[in-house]
């Protein structure tokens, strides 16, 4: 099943990862390589565009949570953007919100950094 | 909708993640006939999800010919999943029940699945019998305002 | 996609009209999974419905509680579909396959759920034990093309 | 579930009835009745809009079966229109259209009267 994508934006000063299907312990992997290739990079500056998200399971919530030490470490984030409210519901049960920046726009992510 | 009778519906899959999506999908569908809103449905599809995904990871060190297997009871109160598996077993009170202040603020990784599972359903209990039979059943009651004064009475 | 070995997912539930849907929808996604194509997702859907239905409606005189099983075999060639009930059972040699052109002229009703069964699928074979095992078992194959060629060498 | 809907529109000659869902051995009995309806009240021309028809069986394709003749010795008919290439791919796998007008628009249905 096609049922996850991950699609990658750079600008300037930050990347943007967009990410849609179902994000869940047999795709998990894929986003994991996606931000393990723009630590590679050195791209610290990520934008997670939830917007074609459709569910999410802590396998999922474990990929920001495996990257994002190593990340603020090198002066970076992760911001998050675009989330329906049924995957935001996901992230407010387990607290996340004190964790990460969430926003509704693309824009207001970028202007967090 | 829901006759007085017990409803059976059980489902054997190989252990393996790419048949999580399959697995929602079957039980949000039977969620969604049985009456609740979608907001149940998504807690229902979550929690079963952890629940298989525990087994795939956990159970049979990664052998993906292994049998998952998932019954659900329905009766006139209440929706019933167990998810069984034949593996190596666990001890459930060792399982340390996360601090999610503590969590975040130490930026921990995993053991949020039987947390979430927790946080989701109205009751969740284990039986394990390593390499037999190793059990976790779900429950959702149908009256949510209701939910916790029937299972405080249950319990 | 497929592995070489042979994969097997099992589905029991009780013999209602209104679990027809989700019968469907769990073999459709199944289906897709594989790799079918949506014309051939459709012909699958509408089999297994077919199947289904002539358990919910012959096999147990109407009891819902009887169970309906439901077996998918995934090998590296072939979708297998085994329909399984404990009824009463039947002689498929005794059913008359219509002729579509004297059906429509008589105007008939009913009597096409076998006829729909064979014509979707590649091979359709009942083997009938009454009140013990009476099995439908239909198999697509996953070359289209090849499918008639492999049909008849196995015949 | 609610998965399958039958709306009905009375015009002078004919009526529609527009059907929606799944129309399997579960709900045949639905529109079973809403035909029946018609006949009790004696509106013979009869509509058939399957433009929010997802899925028939051949519980479905009964129903039709089971009322034609008796439309028909009533100078009626039922007259087929919207059906998605799936639906249709049903019913000319068994030849029902040499038995039924099949035609895109409702007012082409209607001119078949
Ligand atoms: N079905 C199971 N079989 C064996 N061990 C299990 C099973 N389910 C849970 N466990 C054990 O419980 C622990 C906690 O599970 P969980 O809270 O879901 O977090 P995680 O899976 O991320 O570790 C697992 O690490 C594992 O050791
Ligand atoms: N699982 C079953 N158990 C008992 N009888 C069956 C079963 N499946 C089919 N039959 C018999 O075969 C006949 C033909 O079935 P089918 O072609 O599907 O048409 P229909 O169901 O409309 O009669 C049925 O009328 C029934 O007598």
């Amino acid at each position: 099943m096609a049922n996850f994508q991950v699609k990658r934006d750079d600008s300037d000063h930050y990347s943007v990862l967009r990410i849609g299907g179902f994000l869940d312990a047999h795709t998990a992997p894929q986003l994991e390589e996606a931000i393990q290739k723009l630590i590679d990079e050195e791209r610290y500056n990520i934008i997670i565009d939830f917007k074609e998200l459709n569910y999410i399971s802590s396998a999922g919530l474990g990929v920001f949570m495996g990257f994002i030490e190593n990340i603020r470490n090198n002066s970076g984030d992760i911001k998050m953007c675009g989330m329906n409210p049924k995957i935001y519901r996901v992230f407010d049960l387990l607290g996340f919100p004190s964790l990460y920046d969430i926003v509704n726009e693309e824009k207001e992510a970028v202007e967090k950094f | 909708m829901i006759a007085k009778s017990v409803h059976e519906y059980k489902l054997r899959i190989p252990s393996q993640t790419d048949n999580l999506e399959l697995i929602r999908v079957f039980v949000a569908k039977l969620a969604e006939k049985v009456g609740f809103d979608s907001d149940d449905i998504g807690k229902i599809e979550l929690a079963i999800d952890e629940a298989c995904t525990n087994v795939i990871k956990h159970a049979y060190n990664g052998d993906r010919s292994k049998p998952l297997d998932i019954a659900i009871q329905i009766d006139f109160q209440k929706f019933a999943i167990v998810v069984t598996d034949q593996g190596k077993g666990f001890n459930p009170k060792k399982v340390n029940i996360p601090n999610m202040d503590k969590y975040l603020a130490e930026l921990r990784v995993g053991g949020l699945g039987i947390y979430l599972m927790k946080t989701l359903m109205d009751e969740v209990d284990y039986d394990i019998k390593p390499g037999v039979k190793n059990q976790v059943r779900m429950v959702k009651y149908f009256l949510d305002k209701n939910s916790k004064i029937v299972q405080t009475e249950k319990a």
